[in-house]
């Protein structure tokens, strides 16, 4: 027993060493499996290679539909899954009291992901092993991405809430999302900045624990790079930290003429008042993980005048906003505390609306009918996600932090942006 | 020089200082096979100090200890152990969630001849093993008066008991020489006469050399045939029983200096 | 002979068990099924060779997520660097990179075992804990391993992951009964017990020390190879604190030392949030939600019901009988409390305003069953015993002979 | 570089930063301190890890949200007319924060640590990883956290920083400077001052939107001319809320040295780290000591919560309290764990060390440098920089 496992151990060590030499030499570029969330060049060759899943889906059965949601109900994303919660049963209440899919109710199943992906994979085959038609979720890539091996191995449609790393969609043609992803997001803020902000000379500062926050952060250097800006320096912190002082120390010492806070908003407003307190006051801008109007009681004064991309702001004058917040506030009360409401609600009608085009209720002919949306308008914007790859086609929104909310400050289309 | 001339044990100015104290100061004496050899003295002499000397505990700060002419001062405890000195403690240490056998067959693990492969995987060479090793370990605990006992948890045994059963785990490491800590502490005077047969038979029918500490004068003196008397780290005397019991320096240590 | 005819035929029955278990679960249990037998075998392996560890050996490590972590990361690099090519039989892959998780992952066990020379107890359990963080945050910074983002590590057509994993918690099961079994064991338990007796008595401490570490590293690693192509894509987010919590516990809960403990435990504390998912309102399909001072009031009716219990326990003296009454009086008294509080705390607008399903409950009541079983069963499930059928028989024996007099 | 690392990242080693790193180093450390305090003084009485203690913490940091809130700090209040705030806000944030804090500390102690107390202490700690993880979770369920709340910072009367010129800048230029940012507080004061006569109805819009030009252009001037004169000068900045936070840190040590060293109680709790059994054979009320150790420890942890959470403006949710925890625990064991000297030198050597780690550039690695320190320390001082290395007496 001993001598043949020294002899695999020998053999074994030698593999190792090998692979460890060839997997380093490609310094930046091939990054093995699935590495490179936010270069921005990729995306073009592999759209056309979404697979479509081999198996038969599920198909209904009975007088209901059952559409899953997978959501953090524990654990450190709680506040976006509470929301996608909310958002999720708003839609599908709604469609039920309207009578429902042609006398078919929607029954929505909601499953915890534990703010795991370990979680969220078994939360997301139970919801498929339960005859879910549909699944919606999750808010963060790292839960996402696992889940969508489980939705193609099972022929299920899965529409994304807020995970925006670049690659999600790319491999499987049961994938949509119903946010932009870094590629466009990144860009717009770099535009934002470069066009409307003048800035030149940047810092960035990356959560490296989000892998939407170093993706986001990827796509806006590149972005910004190619426009002609410099970026000053880049700092790293990571959710949960508390003490930036240290980061701004560093990059104060650049002089950077604004910056770039590619987090999520529980670390911004602490970082953007730590910033003010170090003097700092260049213009600071960011992604859609600033969406929350806690940012403004973390941040201040310090955070009122910056600039991120949205989907969406509760101030802006649409019909569907306005129609949004009414039903939440006559609901809940009170006003979704993050994007997510707004997303998980425009990803459950939007598979709703699909629903009813749908000739037969299957799987496979959801997917199909998903994959044909066009000019859906939902709270976030104008989705369209056909010929897209299951990457929306929607204009963003960059807004402007104020005292009381945000506002409304400049709008990209996607045409815009190439 | 024959083989008979050397010493099984010899501390050679064996000193150690913890800091500013002194716990053991030169400290000499020679150890030759099949003595019974007795180490008192008053609480804080060093007695214990010096067993961990020569078990490997502490490396002493200065002088030597020689194993069977060897040198091992400094040497790792589980390597002395194996060289042929075995001890027990003051303070017992068994491994108390083990049953007795199960602590005597850990001292025995010296003389184990198959891998640890062949116990992960329960081969038929392990299991021989294991079961000639649980034979000769009930075989000591019989020496001892524990075979009724065998099975029960080591740390659930009355006191006295104890005491044997590290006798009896000291022994089953073969040693040369035994160093008894405190054998008859905290026994009943029933108990330490069958303790004295059980120490002499050990020296005689195992042939095995035997150093004791022991604060019952009356135990040591009818056990010992040298004794060597500790006070303050020094060694103040050494000789027969009989000696010791006039010499004057040993009954001042003992009765305090407040002559 | 007979021994080996017993041994092979043993062996078979693993063998042919384990392949007939992933048969059945690919044919006839839906995934979600499937991954929890998956991963109940793989916390049966971590939690009884971190017992090896832990439990037998006395070295208190609580890093064990950073061994499963390394295994799995092991595979996922050389899967994704060379499996595009396709180089082997894909059952055949995983078995190679069982074995080369497990032997890198043995080399940190190394690595960390050889400072558990010079550290004891609460020291060498923050050095552990330390340890995993480190290795999950420099994953976290290296790109050729997928950053916090992940890295792909898909083997297709799938292994028999079910059958492979069960087969190592088979192994690890049986390594560790079996060194118990052996004297070969009696050294790992002497340490546990007393490092400084053991030496004196010739045992290698640091040896055993690091034979611990590396044999239980191995295993964990073993588990993170076979874990890595199930899941077909890993984040350092798999292999948090958490983790290394939930392992250790198991150990903990089935009774430091005892591998049917550890099994038993692992499969509990896994399946049990898990059940929780399950459950419905009964004889329909829809999710059981609960009102917010029901769940108030449940939650102070389990620390009063430890509480109780443990009254009971340390009081009552007298038969078995007069016991379990103390016992049902203790859960009648608990009921009536938490209906009784519940309606009361309806009072509160607060608490009446909210609903609670399974799902977000199901941690919460996780961690109480936790607390409630330390508190009524400090020494574990098993305490240091293990299962045996002469342990059974003996019970059974005495009880029946109980009887008679 | 062929891992994708950047080892040399561009703010590395930059001298003139170096000061300030330190010092924030020191006063972020002083925190890290007042956690690892709680640790080590129930490791040092019952041997036990206490893992529930940053959870304790966690809630330090919801009661002086609650408190803030009952004071009128609410964010829908703060919107319509905010309101200035005093040092008694503070005070009554701090106090309320320490007393239920400990509260909880001893309850926690009472429940689930007291029946344990004759218990292997591996099955301890496992109580304790499960109380911790049933006041995440299950406070989840109570506790607000959708979205994560934060004390609004009006309730902080101590804004603004400190600032300490090593190299002064060139004449002119910082005379403008401090030109420049003299308009900016005013302005910023100004604007403040208005919108707090919301709440008196002495204001209107239009006031308040000239003002808000008025303090835009401010800020804009105000920035420009901070870096210009950046390159040109070292300076540390201290904002004032780390300095109140170190400082009344700092406090709270001497108090509790001169209650170990000087008092009855103390004397017992020295008694009782010393020798559990003995102790209460020589008539120490056991019981008495570890109350008063589980009361203290977590009050600390309350007043550096509430302190952690005000001054920084962190978002709180229920596990608000994982990080700090963790690097508090460090922190004791690094200065030697049971030992309270060693519990304060931990935490500075943690904060100093993070603040040197980033100086460096290699944030990225922030947070397991920590634990790099710790092996390192361990192994070369086993139980620690200031724990006693006696040995085992055999």
């Amino acid at each position: 027993m001993t001598s043949k496992t020294s002899s695999k151990i020998s053999l074994l060590a030698a593999l190792a060493a090998a692979a460890v030499l060839f997997g380093c030499k490609p310094a930046e570029t091939g990054t093995a499996g699935g590495g490179g969330s936010g270069s921005g060049s990729g995306s073009g060759e592999t759209k056309s290679a979404r697979a479509m899943p081999t198996v038969e889906g599920p198909k209904v059965e009975g007088d209901t539909i059952k559409l899953g949601l997978v959501a953090s109900l524990n654990g450190a994303s709680k506040p976006w899954g509470e929301d996608c919660k909310s958002g999720a049963q708003l839609a599908v209440d709604e469609a039920n009291a309207a009578g429902g899919i042609n006398g078919k109710k929607i029954e929505l199943m909601i499953e915890d992901s534990n703010s795991q992906p370990q979680d969220g994979r078994v939360a997301t085959q139970k919801l498929v092993s339960e005859g879910a038609l549909c699944v919606l979720g999750e808010v963060a890539s790292g839960i996402t991405r696992p889940m969508t091996d489980v939705t193609y191995a099972a022929g299920v449609p899965q529409v994304a809430i807020g995970a925006t790393a670049v690659d999600l969609t790319q491999k499987y043609a049961n994938i949509f999302r119903v946010c932009y992803n870094d590629d466009f997001q990144g860009p717009v803020m770099a535009k934002f900045a470069y066009d409307e902000l003048k800035l030149r000379n940047v810092a960035v500062m990356t959560d490296n624990k989000l892998p939407y926050s170093q993706g986001l952060s990827a796509s806006f250097k590149a972005a910004f790079e190619k426009l002609g800006g410099k970026i000053a320096s880049e700092e790293f912190y990571e959710q949960g930290n508390a003490q930036f002082t240290g980061q701004i120390t560093n990059l104060k010492s650049k002089n950077p003429d604004g910056i770039f806070l590619s987090g999520y908003f529980n670390e911004v407003g602490p970082i953007a008042k730590q910033l003010r307190q170090n003097s700092v006051n260049v213009p600071l801008f960011g992604g859609d993980g600033w969406d929350s109007t806690e940012l403004i009681n973390s941040g201040g004064d310090a955070i009122v005048g910056g600039y991120f991309c949205n989907h969406y702001t509760s101030t802006e004058d649409r019909p569907e906003v306005k129609d949004f917040l009414a039903k939440w506030k006559a609901k809940y009360g009170g006003e979704p505390g993050t994007t997510m409401g707004a997303l998980t609600f425009d990803a459950a009608n939007l598979v709703i609306q699909a629903l009813k085009n749908c000739k037969e209720l299957t799987a496979k002919e959801l997917i199909a009918q998903i994959d044909q949306t066009e000019n859906f308008k939902g709270v976030t914007g104008t989705i369209t996600l056909k010929g897209q790859n299951g990457d929306p086609l929607k204009s963003a929104l960059v807004v402007k932090v104020t005292r009381t909310g945000f506002d409304f400050a400049k709008s990209y289309s996607p045409e815009e942006l190439k | 020089m024959s083989e008979n001339a050397t010493p099984v044990l010899r501390l050679k100015e064996a000193t150690i200082k913890f800091g500013g104290l002194i716990a053991v100061n030169c400290v000499s004496f020679d150890l030759m096979k099949g003595d019974l050899f007795g180490l008192i003295g008053p609480n804080g002499a060093g007695k214990t100090t010096c067993f961990n000397l020569v078990t490997g505990l502490y490396p002493p700060t200065s002088g030597s200890i020689e194993f069977m002419g060897r040198d091992i001062s400094g040497m790792a405890s589980a390597k002395i152990a194996k060289l042929g000195i075995c001890r027990t403690f003051q303070n017992i240490r068994l491994f108390k969630a083990l049953s007795a056998v199960e602590n005597v067959m850990v001292a025995a693990y010296l003389r184990h001849r198959t891998g640890l492969g062949s116990g992960l995987g329960l081969l038929p060479s392990a299991i021989r093993e294991t079961k000639e090793l649980r034979r000769q370990a009930l075989e000591l605990l019989d020496v001892v008066g524990l075979s009724d006992v065998a099975e029960e948890r080591s740390g659930d045994l009355a006191y006295g008991r104890q005491r044997r059963l590290e006798i009896a785990r000291a022994m089953a490491t073969q040693p040369e020489l035994l160093l008894l800590d405190e054998p008859a502490a905290g026994m009943n005077p029933n108990e330490k006469v069958d303790l004295q047969q059980t120490v002499r038979r050990i020296r005689d029918d195992f042939d095995k050399t035997v150093l004791l500490i022991e604060h019952d004068m009356r135990f040591v003196m009818g056990l010992c045939e040298r004794i060597v008397v500790l006070d303050h780290g020094e060694e103040i005397a050494q000789g027969p029983p009989d000696a010791i019991r006039n010499d004057p320096k040993v009954i001042e240590a003992y009765l305090g200096a407040a002559v | 002979m007979r021994f080996w005819l017993v041994r092979l035929a043993s062996v078979a029955v693993v063998l042919v068990g384990c392949f007939l278990l992933q048969q059945w679960a690919a044919a006839s249990l839906t995934p979600y099924l499937q991954s929890l037998v998956f991963l109940a075998g793989g916390y049966v392996a971590l939690a009884v060779s971190l017992n090896l560890i832990n439990g037998i050996t006395g070295q208190f490590s609580i890093g064990h997520a950073a061994f499963y972590m390394i295994g799995a990361y092991t595979t996922a690099f050389l899967t994704a660097t060379f499996f595009k090519a396709q180089p082997l039989d894909s059952t055949a892959w995983v078995v190679l990179m069982v074995v080369a998780g497990s032997v890198v992952a043995g080399i940190a066990g190394l690595v960390v075992g050889l400072p558990s020379l010079r550290l004891r107890g609460d020291y060498l359990a923050i050095v552990t804990l330390g340890f995993g963080e480190i290795i999950r945050i420099v994953v976290q910074n290296v790109k050729a391993l997928g950053g916090s983002f992940g890295i792909d590590c898909r083997v297709e057509p799938a292994p028999p992951s079910i059958m492979l994993m069960w087969l190592l918690a088979i192994l690890t099961i049986a390594i560790c009964r079996n060194l118990l079994k052996s004297a070969h064991g009696l050294p790992f338990l002497a340490v546990r017990e007393d490092e400084i007796a053991s030496s004196a008595m010739g045992v290698q401490v640091t040896k055993v020390k690091v034979t611990a570490f590396v044999v239980g590293s191995m295993l964990a690693g073993a588990a993170g190879a076979i874990y890595a192509p199930f899941q077909v894509f890993i984040t350092p987010l798999n292999f948090d604190m958490y983790q290394s919590f939930i392992v250790l516990t198991m150990v903990v809960m089935g009774g430091t030392g005892s591998v049917t403990g550890s099994a038993i435990a692992g499969l509990l504390l896994y399946l049990l949030p898990e059940y929780l998912r399950l459950m419905k309102q009964p004889g329909t399909s829809k999710a059981i939600s609960i009102g917010g001072p029901a769940v108030a009031a449940g939650l102070v009716g389990v620390i009063v019901l430890v509480w109780l219990l443990r009254v009971v326990q340390a009081k009552v003296v007298g038969s078995k009988w007069q016991r379990w009454a103390g016992n049902l009086g203790a859960l009648a008294a608990t009921a009536l409390l938490v209906y009784l509080g519940s309606l009361a705390l309806h009072g509160v607008p607060f608490l009446r305003s909210r609903n609670y399903t399974m799902a977000e409950l199901r941690m919460a009541i996780f961690a109480l069953v936790l607390i409630a079983l330390m508190l009524l069963r400090p020494a574990g499930i098993m305490g240091h015993h293990e299962f045996s059928w002469d342990g059974i028989g003996k019970r059974l024996r005495r009880r029946t002979s109980g009887a008679k007099a | 570089m062929g891992l994708g690392l950047t080892l040399l990242p561009l703010a590395a080693f930059d001298p003139a930063t170096l000061p300030g790193q330190l010092v924030y180093g020191i006063l972020i450390g002083s925190i890290y301190a007042l956690v690892a305090l709680g640790y080590t003084m129930v490791y040092g009485i019952l041997k036990l890890i206490n893992f529930a203690h940053g959870e304790v913490f966690m809630l330090g940091a919801y009661v002086a949200l609650f408190i803030s809130w009952a004071l009128g700090y609410t964010p829908e209040e703060m919107q319509r007319a905010p309101m200035p705030s005093s040092l008694m806000v503070l005070g009554l944030m701090l106090v309320g924060s320490m007393v239920v804090c400990g509260l909880v500390g001893v309850l926690i102690e009472f429940m689930a640590y007291r029946p344990m107390r004759n218990q292997p202490r591996i099955s301890a700690l496992i109580t304790a990883i499960g109380v911790s993880l049933l006041l995440q979770y299950g406070g989840a369920l109570f506790l607000p956290v959708s979205p994560p709340p934060v004390i609004r910072e009006e309730a902080n009367p101590v804004q603004g920083s400190l600032r300490v010129w090593i190299q002064k800048p060139p004449e002119p230029l910082l005379g403008q400077y401090t030109e420049a940012e003299r308009e900016f507080e005013q302005a910023k004061d100004a604007h403040k001052n208005e919108q707090y006569k919301i709440r008196t109805n002495g204001t209107t819009e239009e006031k308040l939107a000239a003002l808000s030009d008025k303090l835009a252009a401010a800020r804009t001037r105000y920035s420009d001319l901070e870096r210009q004169i950046q390159p040109k000068s070292i300076r540390l900045i201290l904002p004032h809320g780390l300095l109140v936070m170190a400082g009344t840190s700092l406090v709270l040590m001497l108090f509790l040295r001169w209650l170990v060293m000087k008092t009855k109680i103390g004397r017992g709790m020295r008694a009782v780290s010393q020798d559990f059994d003995s102790a209460a054979l020589m008539g120490v009320n056991v019981n008495t000591v570890v109350f008063t150790t589980f009361l203290i420890g977590s009050a600390l942890a309350g007043a550096g919560a509430m302190m952690y959470a005000l001054f920084q403006g962190l978002t709180i949710s229920t596990f608000f309290g994982v990080a700090p925890g963790l690097k508090g625990f460090v922190a004791a064991v690094v200065g030697g764990i049971g030992n309270i000297p060693g519990a304060v030198l931990g935490g500075l050597i943690m904060g100093v060390a993070e603040a040197l780690v980033i100086w460096s550039g290699l944030d990225m690695f922030k947070d397991a440098f920590g634990f790099v320190i710790l092996i390192i320390v361990l192994l070369i001082l086993p139980k620690g920089l200031l724990g006693s290395n006696k040995v085992e007496k055999v």
